[in-house]
């Protein structure tokens, strides 16, 4: 790989971990609210999560752009308050990501969430552990699978974003440029198919390294699950 | 290393924006950043109040849009380069046809498809339009064709022999190793396809200027002539 | 009076109701199945609310409708052994022991392990346990959240003999010396007559 | 509504359809053998089935092109064999459509799987019960959660599905123009947002109603929930 | 001769090993706790691959490691009711019993709703039933799929007298009449010596 290829990956590396590490406590809140709670508008909570996999992502850039760019209401404000710019930054491709890579991951733990027994829940009060502790100790361990899985999922999903990310933070190399974006970039020249399979097996080759690590983990927390 | 103007350049400006660029370096000056994207996606990022230096359009339309909503410097405004739409075919076809009026393309087609640009949206999608009515064909093969995202994907089509026939710019026809230039659309055909260039009113960077008056001096225009850009016969 | 129990709740068609003034030391709780003895210990514990009602264990009130008073699950320390033995699977047996245990209890983890008989099971996972190993460790997990009453829910019935005595031996004590208010389930009436100091038909 | 958009509606509709019920059984079927078998390669076939998810769409549609296209190993043979064409055919959109969905609904229903109590089917084996008895009536309903969910989240993925589509059968209307297509084909043109606005309310209703629809499924499903 | 069981398998770090020969009738499992007692049901019914050994039951062979014999779970037909109810939640009482079901066994669909009690319970889900209710219903599913011998792990553990004494009578009918061999394990010396041909200690 030429240095820029290097440099593409490793971009592409911070954005998917950024992306699923600021997902991942936010994701957990929505499924643990989704599988547990009786709230009104709970059906369009869940239908506003899954909106970046309805529309087709270009969109989903778009209405980034509208809210996160520099006059729009959230990104004015987040700029102001913390600092924070997303235009033709790393972190919008960031917040592209996450934005893309949210429904997956309230899925799947939600799934996880539900199955989980809830009178092992109750034993744990009754044990006089807080609801907070029954949470951390009880819940969260025993949705692990989900966790898991809805980390793979979305780090997957980061890995393969294009559309919301080009559309929203533009395709600079080294700040925006992914590899998806390359990939595209490698396309748009005729006779970019060398570089477009060498991106595109690179992308794969992470995916399988991440899809490894996760089957390791999965494997090591496997203890709970049911024998004979 | 002091970074150089970000530009805003449509996705089929990659290779000649890039040599464009490299040249500028050469010359002493901090490399220009580029940005590849559809026109559309750029032309909205600029509108958002992003902040870029140049935008370098696949058409007319998008930089009028910018323009209405006063988004470009005044005085800025100048033509980048120009293009030419060709018919291909996949390299082994052996298929012959003049471009004329009401000449036979539905019948060469067949039941297959003509490949394009999205007619309705993609800019070199339009221009094929435009050529096809004018020479009186466009309603035998309206029915006929695969509109593609862009003209790169179009051209991946025909590659590919999805589709007999395909209509693309000549500089994609002449990257590319895999299709046969059938004929080029006489330059009567269609509106002049135009790239504009301007410097965006957020522009900041103090080469910005300086790289826009080098894109379109004599070397400029060289470097894209030599990627098949320019008005040849 | 160690238990003051007067409860009433609905159940799909059922309705558990059950009413006993109970003295010191350890009451059974005596009566067929699906009579409602579970969701008795259920309410008692406070993790089924009852629809009307009345619950004191040793002076305090845990529950009480009419006065709006309903102490949370967590605040009212019963050592509950459910029938079911509810360990939790994805900690070992050690962690399961530890999970409620708060020092200065009747009896030292090391004494609980050790009349349990759980020293060689302590690095277990829950799902490689027997039936009865389960229920020990479940009896042990109780026993070490120094509760103050204790409600068991058929504690001894996949136990062999000799565990079956060692551990009424304990209950005694614990009812006894600690004076620990102890609500108890069971359908062996020999175990019943040893242990229960009043029994509630239900 | 346009009677054109009614048509793109109805089109994303059996696209979308057809794709999710194409790969329910096939998604079932990997999701079981990862989920239960030992077998070389295990890894291997995980990677693949998350491609669609790691590689940008376009590439995705690239590749079918090559797989699928009239020069393709498979297209041509499936042609022959089934006389299914994929080329510029709604068909091929929804080719396209579940190979997308695919990772996400082998996920979930994975998840569920594992989380299916096998002492439940040891208990249905010496009742005489046949493994594919087993598996039709214990496992299969108990991992209904998973299946649900991965239904969802694949239909919702194969409505937002753009980038592989066009690339792979291009957008011809009436044929290959789903929704994300003509959403994509608005959003080129200055002026389009109004028709933008539009069919992306129109996908947002769908997917709430396809949501709403699985919600009342699980619920009634959702029985065998552990209570107290 | 009703089993002819000789069996070692390794548990983790436990050995499980058991060799018998019973005699037509019930024969009672007996042990502490751990000692193996659900392992060795296990292995008669083909959950569990025993490492080594030989299981004949009725004359039929269900497992010799020397020969290479392993009658698959399913066509054991062994009638076997768990240590833990291990009810089909996703299906109501009704279909729960219907699960194994097939026709021409020892009594009648009626006859075991009626003396197990479960007439009201029909149209229930498991999850709502109480523990003996739940032992009741994994009876009766055994039962009523026609067995060709019962395999029954405490089944009588958290049921009411009146209950288990009806539910021994069957047991002695479907024992003597029927002549069906069990194998039954209990920690009730009364249950054991009152229903048991044989007693293994374990
Ligand atoms: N996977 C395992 N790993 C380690 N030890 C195991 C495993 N499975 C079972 N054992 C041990 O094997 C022994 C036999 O278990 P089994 O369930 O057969 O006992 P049991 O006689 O039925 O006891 P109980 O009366 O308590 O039900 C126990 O000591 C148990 O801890
Ligand atoms: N969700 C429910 N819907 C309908 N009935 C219920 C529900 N939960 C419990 N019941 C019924 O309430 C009654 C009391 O149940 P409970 O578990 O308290 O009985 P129990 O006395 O503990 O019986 P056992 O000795 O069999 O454990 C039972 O008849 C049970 O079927
Ligand atoms: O450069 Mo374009 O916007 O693909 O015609
Ligand atoms: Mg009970
Ligand atoms: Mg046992």
């Amino acid at each position: 790989m030429t240095p820029e290829e290097l440099e593409i990956v490793r971009l592409s590396l911070r954005v998917g971990a950024v992306a699923v590490a600021a997902c991942l406590p936010v994701a957990f809140a929505l499924a643990w609210a989704l599988a547990r709670g009786r709230f009104p508008g709970k059906v369009m909570l869940d239908a506003l999560i899954h909106l970046p996999l309805v529309l087709p992502p270009v969109v989903t850039g778009w209405l980034l752009l509208l809210a996160f760019g520099p006059q729009g209401p959230i990104g004015a404000w987040v700029e102001q308050a913390l600092g924070l710019t997303f235009m033709f930054r790393w972190t919008g491709a960031a917040l592209a990501a996450a934005v893309m890579a949210l429904p997956l991951m309230v899925r799947a733990m939600r799934l996880s969430i539900e199955a989980v027994d809830q009178r092992l829940e109750a034993a744990a009060m009754t044990l006089g552990a807080s609801r907070w502790r029954v949470f951390r100790t009880i819940t969260v361990p025993l949705a692990l699978p989900g966790v898991i899985a809805g980390t793979v999922l979305g780090f997957a999903r980061s890995l393969g974003e294009f559309g919301a990310t080009i559309t929203f933070v533009s395709n600079i190399p080294g700040e925006t440029q992914t590899l998806p974006l390359a990939i595209y970039s490698a396309l748009q020249v005729p006779g970019g198919e060398d570089a477009v399979t060498r991106l595109a097996a690179t992308s794969v080759a992470l995916s399988l390294i991440a899809l490894v690590v996760s089957e390791m983990l999965a494997r090591r927390m496997g203890r709970s699950s049911h024998v004979l | 290393q002091e970074k150089g103007p970000l530009v805003l350049a449509a996705a089929s400006l990659q290779e000649a924006m890039t040599d464009a660029a490299a040249a500028w370096a050469r010359k002493g000056h901090p490399r220009p950043v580029l940005s590849f994207a559809a026109s559309s996606a750029l032309a909205r990022q600029a509108e958002a109040g992003a902040r870029a230096d140049l935008f370098a359009s696949a058409d007319e339309e998008w930089m009028n849009y910018l323009q209405g909503k006063s988004l470009l410097k005044s005085g800025t405004r100048a033509r980048l380069t120009e293009n030419r739409l060709v018919l291909v075919a996949p390299l082994p076809s052996r298929l012959n046809l003049q471009i004329t009026r009401n000449f036979p393309l539905a019948k060469a087609l067949g039941t297959r498809r003509l490949a394009m640009a999205d007619p309705a949206a993609v800019p070199a999608g339009r221009y094929g339009r435009e050529a096809l009515s004018r020479l009186g064909v466009w309603t035998g093969v309206a029915g006929k064709v695969a509109a593609a995202e862009n003209v790169r994907a179009a051209l991946a089509l025909v590659e590919r022999g999805a589709a007999p026939l395909g209509i693309v710019y000549a500089t994609d026809a002449m990257a590319s190793r895999r299709v046969r230039v059938v004929g080029t659309f006489p330059a009567t055909s269609h509106q002049p396809i135009t790239y504009p260039v301007a410097l965006l009113a957020t522009s900041r960077h103090g080469d910005a200027e300086a790289f826009r008056r080098f894109l379109i001096s004599r070397e400029g225009r060289a470097i894209f002539l030599r990627r098949g850009f320019g008005q040849r016969r | 009076m160690s238990f003051e129990v007067k409860v009433s709740r609905r159940l799909g068609k059922a309705m558990v109701a059950c009413n006993f003034l109970a003295p010191n030391g350890l009451t059974a709780l005596f009566g067929p199945s699906g009579a409602g003895k579970s969701s008795v210990l259920n309410m008692v514990s406070g993790l089924l609310r009852p629809d009307h009602g009345r619950i004191v264990v040793g002076g305090q009130v845990l529950f009480d409708s009419a006065a709006g008073i309903d102490i949370p699950v967590q605040q009212r320390h019963s050592g509950y052994v459910f029938q079911d033995a509810r360990l939790f699977p994805h900690m070992r047996v050690r962690a399961n022991l530890a999970y409620g245990a708060r020092g200065d209890g009747p009896m030292s983890q090391a004494d609980v392990i050790d009349f349990l008989g759980l020293a060689h099971l302590l690095d277990r996972w829950p799902r490689s346990l027997s039936g009865g190993e389960a229920q020990r460790v479940a009896i042990g997990r109780a026993l070490l959240s120094n509760p103050r009453f204790l409600l068991m829910d058929e504690p001894l019935a996949s136990l062999d003999r000799a565990r079956r005595e060692e551990i009424m031996r304990t209950i005694e004590r614990l009812r006894d010396e600690v004076g620990l208010p102890i609500l108890y389930v069971s359908h062996d009436r020999a175990e019943v007559e040893r242990l229960a100091g009043a029994i509630v038909e239900i």
